[in-house]
C-alpha cells in the first residue's frame, strides 16, 4: 500500500517535472509545477496519516496555501508578458544568453 | 706592516695618487697638462722599482698578506703584496720602458684632442701591470690580470670613430675573456683543492695533496690563459689587429709589458706547470709552432706595424719554446731584453710615422729614409742586430742561451732553433733595407720626412742603450732570480755563451741579413713580383694559414646561433606558452558558453540532471 | 473494498497525469490537471483527512482552475506549431535525463525504506488536530502564509 | 497567542519589518514621493539589524524557531544587504513592500528550526523577487522574471518532494538529522533546492539572465542577501547531515562552479552578465569553504570563514553594482578612459576590483585566504588547485576591467558629474572592504562569537 | 600592540604616500621628503643601534587569529635589503625629477616603497606574503599608466605572471603551515620556526614555494614577463623593478624556503645548481641577441640573479654571503645602467641600440658613468660585480664544480653581450635613423645620481669586507 502511495506521488512528481521541462507553452509549465506541489502534497498526507501525526497535515494544508500564491504570481508574469509584446512561449524567451 | 719597504707602498701609491689628481683637478682645467703629474708618478715609480730590485738582489724576498679583501665566516681572501727575484726583475724592465714610453707618448699624443684621457687610460694601465707583477695571491693576479685586458680595450679602441679600430677593441678584449675564463676557473678549482687558499706559496704548498686530476685541468688552464694573454698560437689572432691603437701603446702594450704577462703568469705558476709531466712539453711545441708560424708571416706583411706584431708573437713563441725544456730563467732574460728592443723597434716605426704625418705606415710609402731621419735609423739599426741576436747586443746573450738550449736538446728542437733564428733576421732586415734604403721604383720615398722634436727622439736613444746593453746582465740576472724562487730545486742560472753555439747562431742570423739583403736590394722588385708569381702562397700567409678567417667564422656562428636562439627558444616557446594559456582560457570559455543557450527548458533540464546527479551519489 | 477504490483512484490519477502532458491544447490539459487533483482529494479522503480532501477541491476546483482557465482563454494567438520545448541538448540526453529520476525514485521505493503497514482508512480523529495545531504551535507558519499571500496578489498590481 | 508558541524576542526584527512593509503600503495610498519611501524602508531595515544586535542572545526556543549563531549572523547578512538596495530604490510602494517582504522572507528562513518553516522561508524571499525583477522596466525584465519563476518553482518543487522524503524517514518535520536512506535522499533534494538559490554550476543557469535583466542594484541585493540566505539554508542542511552525499559532493561541485564562473566570465562583454558569472565564482568558492567546513565536523566555530567571506562579499558585490548604476556602464566598452573622465570613481571601483581578485591588501584576499586556509586544513588539495587557477583565472577579467579604465586615454575630466547616492555607496563598500582586510582578528572575533559565546 | 621603529620604518613611506597623494600639485616635494626621511631613518638606526642593536629592534604583536600575529624582525640580509630600497627609491624619485606625471606617481614610488620594506622586515609568514602581493598592485600601476608603447599588454602580462608564481607560493605557506600544526600541535607562522615536513609532502611543499619565489627571481622557465616588464616600465619603474623587486625572490628563498628544509635543500642542490647555471647562461646567449637597450639589460638581470642563485644553492660560508651582496650589487650596477637607459630615453625617446652612435664626443659623462656601470655589471674586478660573482663560483666549486664551470662560462659570455652594446652606442658613428644629435650630456642631478651609485660601486668592490661581516651575520643558520 505505502508503495504504491509513494509511487503515485513520484509518478506524478515526474510528469510535472517532463511537463516543466518538455512543454513550450507557458502556461503548460506552469500546470506541471502545480502538479509537482500536489503530487508531494498526497505523499505527505498518506505518511502524516500512517502515523497520526497532524502536523503533517497542517502542513499539507498550508502548502495547499503557497501553491495558489504561487500560481498566483506565476500567473501574473506570464499575462503581463504576453501583454507586453507579441504571446511568446518559453523557446522564444532567449534574448538573454551567452 | 712595519716590515713592508716604503718603495713598496711608493710604487702602488704614486701611481694612483697621480691619476685621481689629473681626473679631479687637471682634467677639467687644463687638460694639455695632465701629462706632467703623470710623468713625474713615473720617475717615483721608477725610483721605488729600482730601490725594490736591489734590496731584492741583497737577498730581501717579501711575501705579506696587507689586508683582507673578501670575508665569508671563516673563508677569506687576502691581498698583499709578494716581492721576489723574478716580480722586481720584470718590474724593473716594465717600470724603466713604461716610464720611457710615456714620456715618448705625451709629446706623440700632444696633439690629439682625447690626450688627457690617452695619458690618463696609459697611466692605468701602468699601474696594472705592476700591481700584477706584485700581487701575491691568484685572485689578486687575476684582479690586475682583467684591468691590464680593460686598459687594453680602452687603449685599442682609442680612435672609436675609426671601424677597425673599434672591431680591433672589441675581439681582444673577447679573445683576452676567453683566455679570463681558462685563469678563473683554475683559481677556482685551486681554492677548492687546497680548502680557500689563494696565496702562491700556500697554493704550492697544499698542491701534492689534491686529486692530480683537479692539479692537471687547473694548470692546463693556467697556459690556456697565458697563450690569450701572450698570444701564443690558438688565441694569438687579437695582436696583429691591436696594431689599430696609437703607436706608444702597440710599443708598451703589445710589444714589451702586457703581452709578456702570460709568460710572467706561467714562469709564476711554475710549481703548477711543472708538476705536470707532459704540460712544459706541450709548451714548448705550441711556441715553437707560433714562433715559426708567426715569423714566416712577418716576412710576408708589408705594414710596418704589422710586421712587428707578427715579430713579437714570434718572439713569445721563442720564450715559451724556452720554457718547453725547464729553461725558465733564460724565458725570463729574453722577455726582458725583447722589452728593450722591441720598444724602440715601435717607437722608430713611430717617429717615421709621425714623420710622415700618417697613423700608420706600409712598406711602399717608405724607402731612403737613413738620410732623412739618421738617429732614428742609428736606434733601428742598433735594436735590429739585437733582435735578430748578433754577437755584442743584448739580443744575442738571451736568444743564444736558448737556442744553444735547443741544441742540446738537439733533434726537432734543434731544427726549430735554426729556424727561428734565419726568420727572426731575415725578416727585420728586410723592413730595414725596404725601409731606409734608397727608395725602389714601387716606393714613394720619404717625401719631406725629418726627425721628430727631441722630446720623440730621447727616449728612443735610452732604450736602444738597454737594447744594447741589456745582454751583459745576465750575470747579475740570474742571482736576482734566484732570490725567492718557490722550487726547492732552485732556478738554473742563465748559461752563458758557448763558442760552438756561438758560430751556429751567427751563422744563422747572418745567413738571414744576407738573404734580406739579396732580396731587396739586389733585387729590388722581389718583394712585389712574388705576390704576383705565387698568388696561393700570398693568400695563405695573409691568412695566416688559414686561422683568421675560421676564428671570424666561428664567431659569426656564435653570434648567429644566439639569436636564432633568443628569438626561437626564448620569444616563441615561453611567450607562447604564456600566451596560449590565456586564450585556452577563452576557448574554454566560448564552448561554456555555449551551454547557456537562453532556453528556459536547457535550464530546466540542466537543474534536474543535477539533482539527479546528486541522488545518484546518495544512492552509490 | 477501501483497497479498490484507492488503487482505482490511484491509477486514474496517472493516467490523467499523462493525458495532460500530450494534450496539444492548453484548456484540455488544464481539464486534466483537475482531473487528478479531484483523485488526489479522493486519496485525501481514503488517508482519513476528510476535511483537506475538502479543501482540496474547494480550492483547487474553485478557484485556481478558474484562474487557470480564464489566463488560457485570455492568451490570444494561433496553437504554436509543436507544444515541445526546442530543446537544444541532443534527444537521447533529454530522455535520459528524464528516465532517471524515475529510474531513482524506483530503486528507492524498492529499498523499501518507506514505513510500511497501517491501514488505508486511519482514524479520522488526527484531523481534528489540525485547528489547534494551525493556530498553536504553527501559529507562525500559518501567518507567514497569510502575508505571503498577500505579497503574491502584489503581484497582479502594476503600478 | 500564548509567548511560547510566539517568542516575541526572536520574532521582533521580523514584526519590524513586518510593520515596515504595511507602512509602505499606507505611504503608497497617500501619493508619497520616493524620498520618503526610500527612508522608511532603511528605517525598517535598520531597525530589524538593530533588534536583531540587541537581542540575539535572550532566546533560542521556540515550536518552529531555532534562533542560534547562524541566524542572528545569517540575518544580520541579509538586512545588510538589502540595505544598499533600499537607498536607491525606485518602484514606488510595492516595490518598498516586495523588498521588506523578501527580506522578511530570509529572515524567517534565518531562525527557523523546521523544515516547513524553511520551506515557507524559501517561498517567501523568491515570489517578491520574481515580482520584483518583472517590475523593472527594463527591456528585457519579463523575459528575466519568467526564467527566475519557473526555476525558482521547480527548485522549490524540489524541496518540497525533498521535504516529504525527509519526513518520511524522520517522522517530524522538526530540524533533526535522520538516519535513514531516505532522509539522505531528502537532503540530497533539498541541497539541490539550496543550491539552485547560490547559483551552483548545474543549477546556475538562470542566474546571468535575471541578473543581465534587472537594475544593477536589484542585482546586487540579490548576489549578497539571496546569496547569503542560500548559503544560510545550505549549512542548516549540511549541518544535518555532515557526512551525507550532499556534503560530500560540495567540494567537486565548488571547484566546478568557481572554475566555470571564471572561465565564463572571462568572454563577457555586458558588465552585469560580467559579474553575475564573478558572484558565481565567488560562490563557487564560499561552496568549497562549505564543503571544508562540512569535512571537518561541520562544528559551529568552524564557520568562521564561510560567515567572513559572506560580509566582505556583501560590501564588494553591493559596492560594484552600485558603481554599474552610477557610472551607468553597460558594457567593458563604457568603462574604458574612465580613471581620466572620474578620477574617484575609478580609484574606488579599482579597489572593489582588486578586492574581488583577492589581492592582498585587500578584505578579498583575507577572505580568500581563509577559505583557502580550510581547504588545506581540510586536506582538499585537488579543489585547492582548482580554486587556485580560477582565482588566476578571474585576474584576467578583473584586471582587465581596472587596465580599461585606469591605463586607457579618455576624454577629458567631465565636470557634470551627477553626485548620486550610489557615487558615495561605492566609496562605502570600497572603505569597509579595505578595512575588513586589515583585521584578521576580526575573523577570531567572529569565531569566537560563533563557537563559543554565542 | 606598541608599534617600533621596524613599523615606523615601512608606515613611513606608506604615510608620505598617500600625503603625496593629496598634494596634488606638490606631490613632487612630498616624495622626495618621504624617500629622504626613510634613507635617513634607516641610516640613523643602523648607525646608532648598530647591527646587534638593529636586531634587537623585533617587535610582535598579540596572536591574531590561528597563531598570525603582527611580527617584524631584522638581521644583517634583510637591513641591507631595506637599505638598497630606501636608496634606490630616492634615486629613482630624483631621476623623474623632470617627468611632468600626475601625484599617483609619486605615490606609487613611495608605497611601493613602503610594501618591499615590509617584505624585507615581516616575521610572520601571512603578514609576509600580505606585502609580498601588495608589490604587485604600486607596480602593476606604475607599469600601465607612466609606461611606454604596449604597456598595457606588458603590465597585465606581469601582474597575472607574479600573481601565478604567488598562488604556489601561498599554496605553499599553506601547506608548511598546516603540517608544522600537525607535527608541533601549535598553530606557528613565525618565518624562523617553521620546520617543514620530509617525505613527499615536504618535497610538494618546498617545490611549491621554489616556483612561487623562482616566478618573481625569476628563475628561467617563468622568466617570460621580465623582458615585456622591464622595457615598458617608465625608467624609475625599471630601477625599482630590476633593483629590488627581483631579489624578494631570492629573500624569500633564503628566508623561507632553505630553513624549513635544510636537508631537502642540501638532496635537491644538483637540480637547483643546475636551475641557476641554466639561468646564468640562458640570460647571456638571449642578451646578445637584443637589438634594444633595455631588454638587453633585462636579460642580463636574468644572468646575474642566477649567479645569486649559485650562491645561495651551495649553502657554503662564502657562496651564502657572496650570493646576498650580489643582491645588492646587481641593484647598484642594473639601477646606474636602467638610469642611464632613462635618461637617454628622456631625451631621444628611443631605446634601440641602433638609434645611437658615437655619443662618446657628445655626453662624455654619460659614457663614463656608462662604461663603469657596465663593467660592474660585466663583473670586472675592482667593481662590486667581481666580488658577488667570484664569492657564488668559489662556494659552488667547492660543493660542486661542474656547475660552476656554467657560472664562469656565465661571466665570460657577459661581456659578449655587453661590450657591442657599449660600442654601438657610444662609438659608433651614428646610422641613418640615429637620434644622436638631440642627445645632451647629463646635468648636475643625475650626474649626483649617478656618482652616488658609482662611489658605492668602487666602495664594494674594493673594500667589501664591512658588507660581507653585515651579511655574514645573517647566514650561520643556512650554511650547512
Amino acid at each position: 500500500m505505502t508503495l504504491s502511495i509513494w509511487g503515485v506521488s513520484v509518478l506524478l512528481f515526474l510528469a510535472g517535472l517532463a511537463m516543466v521541462v518538455l512543454r513550450r507553452q507557458l502556461l503548460a509549465m506552469l500546470l506541471g509545477l502545480e502538479l509537482m506541489i500536489n503530487s508531494v502534497n498526497i505523499a505527505l498526507v498518506y505518511t502524516g496519516s500512517l502515523w497520526a501525526d497532524a502536523e503533517a497535515l497542517s502542513a499539507a494544508l498550508l502548502i495547499l496555501a503557497i501553491a495558489a500564491a504561487e500560481v498566483v504570481v506565476g500567473l501574473s508574469l506570464i499575462l503581463k508578458l504576453n501583454g507586453a509584446g507579441a504571446p511568446v512561449d518559453s523557446s522564444g524567451l532567449s534574448e538573454l544568453k551567452g | 706592516m712595519n716590515l713592508v719597504p716604503w718603495s713598496l707602498w711608493l710604487l702602488i701609491a704614486s701611481p694612483v695618487c697621480a691619476i685621481l689628481a689629473v681626473f679631479f683637478f687637471v682634467r677639467p682645467r687644463k687638460p694639455q697638462w695632465s701629462h706632467w703629474p703623470i710623468l713625474g708618478s713615473c720617475a717615483l715609480v721608477c725610483l721605488a722599482a729600482t730601490d725594490l730590485t736591489s734590496r731584492v738582489y741583497a737577498g730581501m724576498v717579501l711575501d705579506v698578506p696587507v689586508a683582507i679583501w673578501m670575508l665569508g665566516g671563516d673563508w677569506y681572501l687576502p691581498f698583499g703584496f709578494r716581492v721576489d727575484g723574478l716580480g722586481t726583475a720584470v718590474l724593473l724592465m716594465v717600470a724603466w720602458v713604461g716610464a720611457l714610453i710615456q714620456v715618448y707618448a705625451s709629446g706623440y699624443m700632444k696633439h690629439d684632442p682625447g690626450f688627457s684621457r690617452f695619458v690618463l687610460l696609459f697611466h692605468l694601465f701602468y699601474l696594472a701591470m705592476i700591481g700584477l707583477l706584485v700581487s701575491n695571491n691568484f685572485v689578486q693576479l687575476y684582479l690586475f690580470w682583467e684591468l691590464v685586458g680593460v686598459c687594453s680595450y680602452f687603449l685599442i679602441g682609442f680612435w672609436y670613430q675609426k671601424e677597425s679600430a673599434r672591431r680591433a677593441a672589441l675581439q681582444a678584449f673577447l679573445a683576452n675573456r676567453v683566455g679570463d675564463f681558462g685563469l678563473m676557473l683554475a683559481v677556482l678549482l685551486l681554492m677548492a683543492m687546497t680548502h680557500g687558499n689563494t696565496s702562491f706559496s700556500s697554493v704550492f704548498r697544499l698542491l701534492p695533496a689534491a686529486p692530480t686530476e683537479m692539479v692537471t685541468l687547473a694548470a692546463f688552464l693556467v697556459f690556456w690563459a697565458a697563450t690569450a694573454k701572450s698570444a701564443q698560437f690558438p688565441l694569438y689572432f687579437w695582436l696583429p689587429d691591436a696594431m689599430e691603437g696609437p703607436t706608444p701603446v702597440s710599443a708598451l702594450m703589445h710589444a714589451a709589458t702586457m703581452v709578456t704577462a702570460g709568460i710572467f703568469l706561467l714562469v709564476r705558476a711554475w710549481p703548477l706547470i711543472s708538476s705536470i709531466e707532459l704540460l712544459p712539453q706541450l709548451i714548448g711545441w705550441v711556441g715553437a709552432a707560433t714562433a715559426i708560424g708567426a715569423g714566416l708571416v712577418a716576412c710576408a706583411k708589408t705594414d710596418l706595424k704589422r710586421v712587428l706584431a707578427y715579430s713579437t708573437v714570434s718572439h713569445l713563441g721563442i720564450m715559451a719554446f724556452a720554457l718547453g725544456f725547464g729553461e725558465t730563467a733564460p724565458a725570463v732574460f729574453h722577455l726582458l731584453t725583447h722589452g728593450f728592443f722591441k720598444a724602440v723597434l715601435f717607437l722608430c716605426v713611430g717617429n717615421i710615422a709621425h714623420a710622415l704625418g700618417k697613423a700608420s705606415v706600409g712598406v711602399d710609402e717608405t724607402g731612403g729614409l737613413a738620410a732623412k731621419m739618421p738617429l732614428t735609423f742609428g736606434c733601428f739599426t742598433a735594436a735590429a742586430l739585437s733582435l735578430a741576436g748578433l754577437w755584442p747586443f743584448a739580443g744575442f746573450y738571451s736568444k743564444d742561451s736558448i737556442l744553444d738550449a735547443a741544441f742540446h736538446q738537439g733533434g726537432l728542437q734543434a731544427a726549430a732553433g735554426v729556424a727561428i733564428a734565419f726568420l727572426s733576421s731575415f725578416y727585420i732586415f728586410r723592413m730595414l733595407f725596404l725601409s731606409f734604403l734608397g727608395p725602389r721604383r714601387e716606393q714613394r720615398g720619404p717625401g719631406h720626412a725629418h726627425e721628430g722634436e727631441p722630446v720623440l727622439g730621447i727616449p728612443v736613444f735610452f732604450l736602444s742603450l738597454g737594447a744594447v746593453g741589456a745582454g751583459w746582465l745576465s750575470g747579475p740576472l740570474s742571482r736576482l732570480l734566484a732570490s725567492g724562487w718557490m722550487l726547492r730545486t732552485g732556478m738554473s742560472p742563465v748559461p752563458d755563451w758557448t763558442w760552438n753555439g756561438l758560430f751556429a747562431s751567427q751563422a744563422c742570423a747572418l745567413a738571414g741579413v744576407g738573404a734580406a739583403y739579396f732580396l731587396t736590394t739586389l733585387r729590388p722588385q722581389w718583394d712585389w713580383d712574388w705576390r704576383r708569381r705565387f698568388p696561393r702562397v700570398e693568400r695563405l700567409l695573409e691568412s695566416d694559414f688559414g686561422w683568421k678567417p675560421t676564428v671570424a667564422a666561428f664567431s659569426a656562428l656564435v653570434v648567429e646561433a644566439a639569436g636564432m636562439f633568443s628569438r626561437g627558444w626564448d620569444t616563441r616557446l615561453w611567450d607562447g606558452l604564456v600566451e596560449s594559456t590565456a586564450d585556452w582560457a577563452k576557448r574554454g570559455g566560448e564552448r561554456a558558453a555555449s551551454l547557456a543557450t537562453g532556453q528556459l527548458n536547457d535550464y530546466l533540464w540542466w537543474m534536474l540532471a543535477g539533482t539527479t546527479g546528486l541522488l545518484y551519489l546518495v544512492l552509490r | 473494498m477501501v483497497e479498490l477504490v484507492f488503487w482505482f483512484s490511484a491509477i486514474l490519477a496517472v493516467i490523467f497525469a499523462s493525458f495532460m502532458l500530450a494534450q496539444s491544447s492548453l484548456f484540455a490539459s488544464s481539464i486534466c490537471l483537475l482531473a487528478v487533483l479531484m483523485q488526489a482529494a479522493t486519496l485525501f479522503f481514503l488517508s482519513g483527512a476528510p476535511m483537506l480532501a475538502f479543501v482540496q477541491v474547494l480550492v483547487y476546483a474553485g478557484a485556481v482552475m478558474v484562474l487557470i482557465v480564464v489566463a488560457v482563454m485570455a492568451s490570444p494567438g494561433p496553437a504554436p506549431a509543436s507544444i515541445w520545448s526546442r530543446l537544444s541538448l541532443p534527444r537521447p540526453l533529454v530522455w535520459a535525463g528524464l528516465i532517471l529520476p524515475a529510474l531513482e525514485f524506483a530503486l528507492l521505493l524498492w529499498a523499501g525504506a518507506f514505513p510500511g503497514g497501517g491501514s488505508m482508512g486511519a482514524a479520522l480523529s488526527t484531523q481534528n488536530q489540525i485547528g489547534p495545531i494551525l493556530f498553536g504551535p504553527y501559529a507562525l507558519a500559518t501567518e507567514a502564509v497569510t502575508l505571503l499571500m498577500f505579497l503574491a496578489s502584489l503581484a497582479v498590481l502594476d503600478s | 497567542m500564548n509567548s511560547a508558541a510566539f517568542p516575541v524576542a526572536v520574532l521582533a526584527p521580523h514584526l519590524a519589518l513586518g510593520l515596515g512593509l504595511f507602512a509602505a503600503l499606507l505611504a503608497g495610498m497617500g501619493r508619497v514621493g520616493e524620498r520618503p519611501l526610500r527612508v522608511l524602508v532603511v528605517a525598517a531595515l535598520g531597525a530589524a539589524l538593530a533588534l536583531v544586535w540587541a537581542w540575539h542572545r535572550t532566546q533560542t526556543g521556540g515550536p518552529l524557531i531555532r534562533s542560534d549563531e547562524f541566524s542572528w549572523l545569517g540575518q544580520l547578512l541579509c538586512y545588510g544587504g538589502a540595505i544598499p538596495l533600499a537607498l536607491v530604490l525606485s518602484g514606488g510602494d510595492i516595490s518598498a513592500a516586495l523588498l521588506l517582504g523578501s527580506a522578511l522572507g530570509m529572515g524567517l528562513l534565518a531562525v527557523s528550526g523546521n523544515l516547513l518553516m524553511l520551506f515557507i522561508g524559501l517561498q517567501f524571499m523568491s515570489l517578491p523577487g520574481y515580482v520584483l525583477v518583472s517590475r523593472q522596466g527594463r527591456p528585457r525584465s519579463y523575459e528575466g522574471a519568467v526564467k527566475y519563476f519557473f526555476a525558482g518553482g521547480t527548485a522549490s518543487a524540489l524541496f518540497l518532494m525533498g521535504l516529504a522524503l525527509h519526513y518520511a524517514d524522520t517522522r517530524s518535520l522538526a530540524l533533526e538529522a535522520g538516519s535513514g536512506v531516505l532522509s539522505e535522499a531528502g537532503l540530497a533534494l533539498m541541497g539541490a533546492a539550496a543550491l539552485f538559490k547560490i547559483g551552483c554550476v548545474p543549477m546556475h543557469f538562470w542566474l546571468p539572465d535575471v541578473y543581465e535583466s534587472s537594475s544593477p542594484e536589484l542585482a546586487g541585493f540579490f548576489s549578497t542577501s539571496m546569496k547569503a540566505a542560500g548559503f544560510l539554508l545550505l549549512m542548516r542542511l549540511v549541518a544535518l547531515g555532515p557526512d551525507s552525499a550532499l556534503a560530500g559532493s560540495l567540494p567537486a561541485l565548488g571547484a566546478l562552479t568557481m572554475i566555470f564562473g571564471a572561465i565564463l566570465a572571462l568572454r563577457q562583454q555586458g558588465l552585469q552578465r560580467l559579474f553575475a558569472y564573478s558572484s558565481i565564482s565567488h560562490a563557487g568558492n564560499l561552496i568549497l569553504g562549505v564543503g571544508a567546513w562540512a569535512a571537518q565536523g561541520a562544528r559551529a566555530a568552524g564557520a568562521a570563514p564561510v560567515f567572513f567571506y559572506l560580509a566582505v562579499y556583501l560590501l564588494m558585490s553591493n559596492g560594484v553594482f552600485q558603481f554599474l548604476r552610477a557610472s551607468s556602464a553597460v558594457s567593458r566598452g563604457d568603462l574604458r578612459g574612465l580613471g581620466q573622465r572620474d578620477p574617484s570613481q575609478a580609484a574606488a571601483a579599482s579597489a572593489l576590483l582588486l578586492s574581488l581578485a583577492g589581492i592582498p591588501p585587500t578584505g578579498g584576499f583575507l577572505a580568500k585566504f581563509l577559505i583557502f586556509w580550510e581547504l588545506v586544513k581540510a586536506g582538499l588539495y585537488g579543489a585547492l588547485a582548482v580554486a587556485g587557477l580560477a582565482t588566476l583565472v578571474s585576474l584576467g577579467y578583473y584586471l582587465g576591467l581596472v587596465r580599461d579604465m585606469v591605463f586607457e586615454e579618455g576624454d577629458r575630466l567631465d565636470r557634470a558629474r551627477q553626485a548620486s547616492l550610489s557615487r558615495s555607496l561605492v566609496w562605502v563598500c570600497a572603505a569597509g572592504a579595505l578595512m575588513l582586510g586589515l583585521g584578521p582578528s576580526l575573523v577570531s572575533a567572529l569565531a569566537r562569537a560563533l563557537g563559543g559565546g554565542g | 600592540m606598541t608599534l617600533g621603529w621596524l613599523s615606523l620604518a615601512w608606515m613611513l613611506p606608506a604615510l608620505f604616500g598617500a600625503a603625496a597623494m593629496m598634494a596634488g600639485a606638490r606631490a613632487r616635494g612630498v616624495a622626495l621628503w618621504g624617500s629622504g626621511l626613510t634613507l635617513s631613518l634607516w641610516f640613523v638606526l643602523g648607525w646608532t643601534y648598530g647591527l646587534e642593536g638593529v636586531e634587537s629592534l623585533s617587535e610582535s604583536g598579540p596572536v591574531l587569529a590561528w597563531g598570525i600575529r603582527y611580527a617584524l624582525f631584522t638581521d644583517g640580509l634583510s637591513w641591507s635589503l631595506c637599505g638598497l630600497t630606501a636608496f634606490l627609491t630616492l634615486l629613482s624619485l630624483l631621476s623623474s625629477w623632470r617627468l611632468r606625471v600626475s601625484a599617483a606617481y609619486w605615490a606609487c614610488f613611495l608605497w611601493l616603497e613602503a610594501a618591499l620594506m615590509g617584505v624585507f622586515l615581516a616575521r610572520d609568514l601571512f603578514l609576509f606574503y600580505v606585502f609580498w602581493e601588495a608589490t604587485l598592485i604600486p607596480m602593476f600601476f606604475i607599469i600601465g599608466l607612466w609606461g611606454s608603447e604596449n604597456r598595457r599588454h606588458a603590465a597585465m602580462k606581469f601582474f597575472l605572471f607574479t600573481f601565478f608564481g604567488s598562488l604556489f607560493l601561498l599554496l605553499g605557506l599553506l601547506g608548511l603551515v598546516s603540517e608544522n600544526h600537525r607535527m608541533t600541535g601549535g598553530w606557528n607562522w613565525d618565518m624562523a620556526a617553521l620546520t617543514g615536513p620530509d617525505g613527499g609532502m615536504g618535497l610538494a611543499i618546498f617545490l611549491a614555494l621554489i616556483l612561487g619565489f623562482g616566478v618573481k627571481v625569476p628563475i628561467v622557465p617563468f622568466h617570460a614577463w621580465l623582458p615585456d616588464a622591464h622595457t615598458e616600465a617608465p625608467a624609475a619603474g625599471s630601477v625599482m623593478l630590476a633593483g629590488v623587486m627581483l631579489k624578494m625572490g631570492v629573500y624569500g628563498i633564503l628566508r623561507v624556503a632553505i630553513p624549513a628544509f635544510p636537508k631537502l635543500a642540501w638532496d635537491l642542490l644538483p637540480w637547483l645548481g643546475l636551475l641557476a647555471a641554466v639561468n646564468v647562461i640562458y640570460g647571456a646567449i638571449c642578451a646578445m641577441a637584443q637589438s634594444d637597450l633595455k631588454r638587453l639589460v633585462a636579460y642580463s638581470s636574468v644572468s646575474h640573479l642566477g649567479f645569486c642563485l649559485l650562491g645561495v644553492f651551495s649553502r657554503t660560508p662564502e657562496g651564502l654571503t657572496g650570493g646576498s651582496l650580489q643582491l645588492i650589487n646587481h641593484g647598484l650596477s642594473t639601477g646606474a645602467l636602467f638610469l642611464l637607459v632613462g635618461f637617454l630615453y628622456e631625451r631621444a625617446h628611443r631605446r634601440g641600440l641602433a638609434d645611437f652612435g658615437d655619443l662618446a664626443s657628445r655626453a662624455p659623462w654619460m659614457t663614463l658613468f656608462f662604461s663603469i656601470a657596465i663593467f660592474s655589471s660585466i663583473g670586472l674586478p675592482g667593481l662590486n660585480g667581481f666580488v658577488g660573482e667570484f664569492m657564488s663560483l668559489a662556494g659552488m666549486t667547492r660543493v660542486f664544480a661542474g656547475l660552476a664551470v656554467a657560472g664562469v662560462l656565465g661571466v665570460a659570455l657577459s661581456a659578449a653581450y655587453a661590450l657591442p652594446a657599449y660600442q654601438a652606442v657610444f662609438w659608433r658613428e651614428p646610422g641613418p635613423g640615429s637620434v644622436s644629435a638631440q642627445v645632451g650630456d647629463l646635468d648636475g642631478r643625475e650626474k649626483a645620481i649617478l656618482w652616488a651609485l658609482t662611489v658605492l660601486m668602487f666602495a664594494i668592490g674594493l673594500y667589501p669586507k664591512p658588507w660581507l661581516e653585515m651579511i655574514w651575520s645573517a647566514m650561520q643558520g643556512l650554511q650547512l
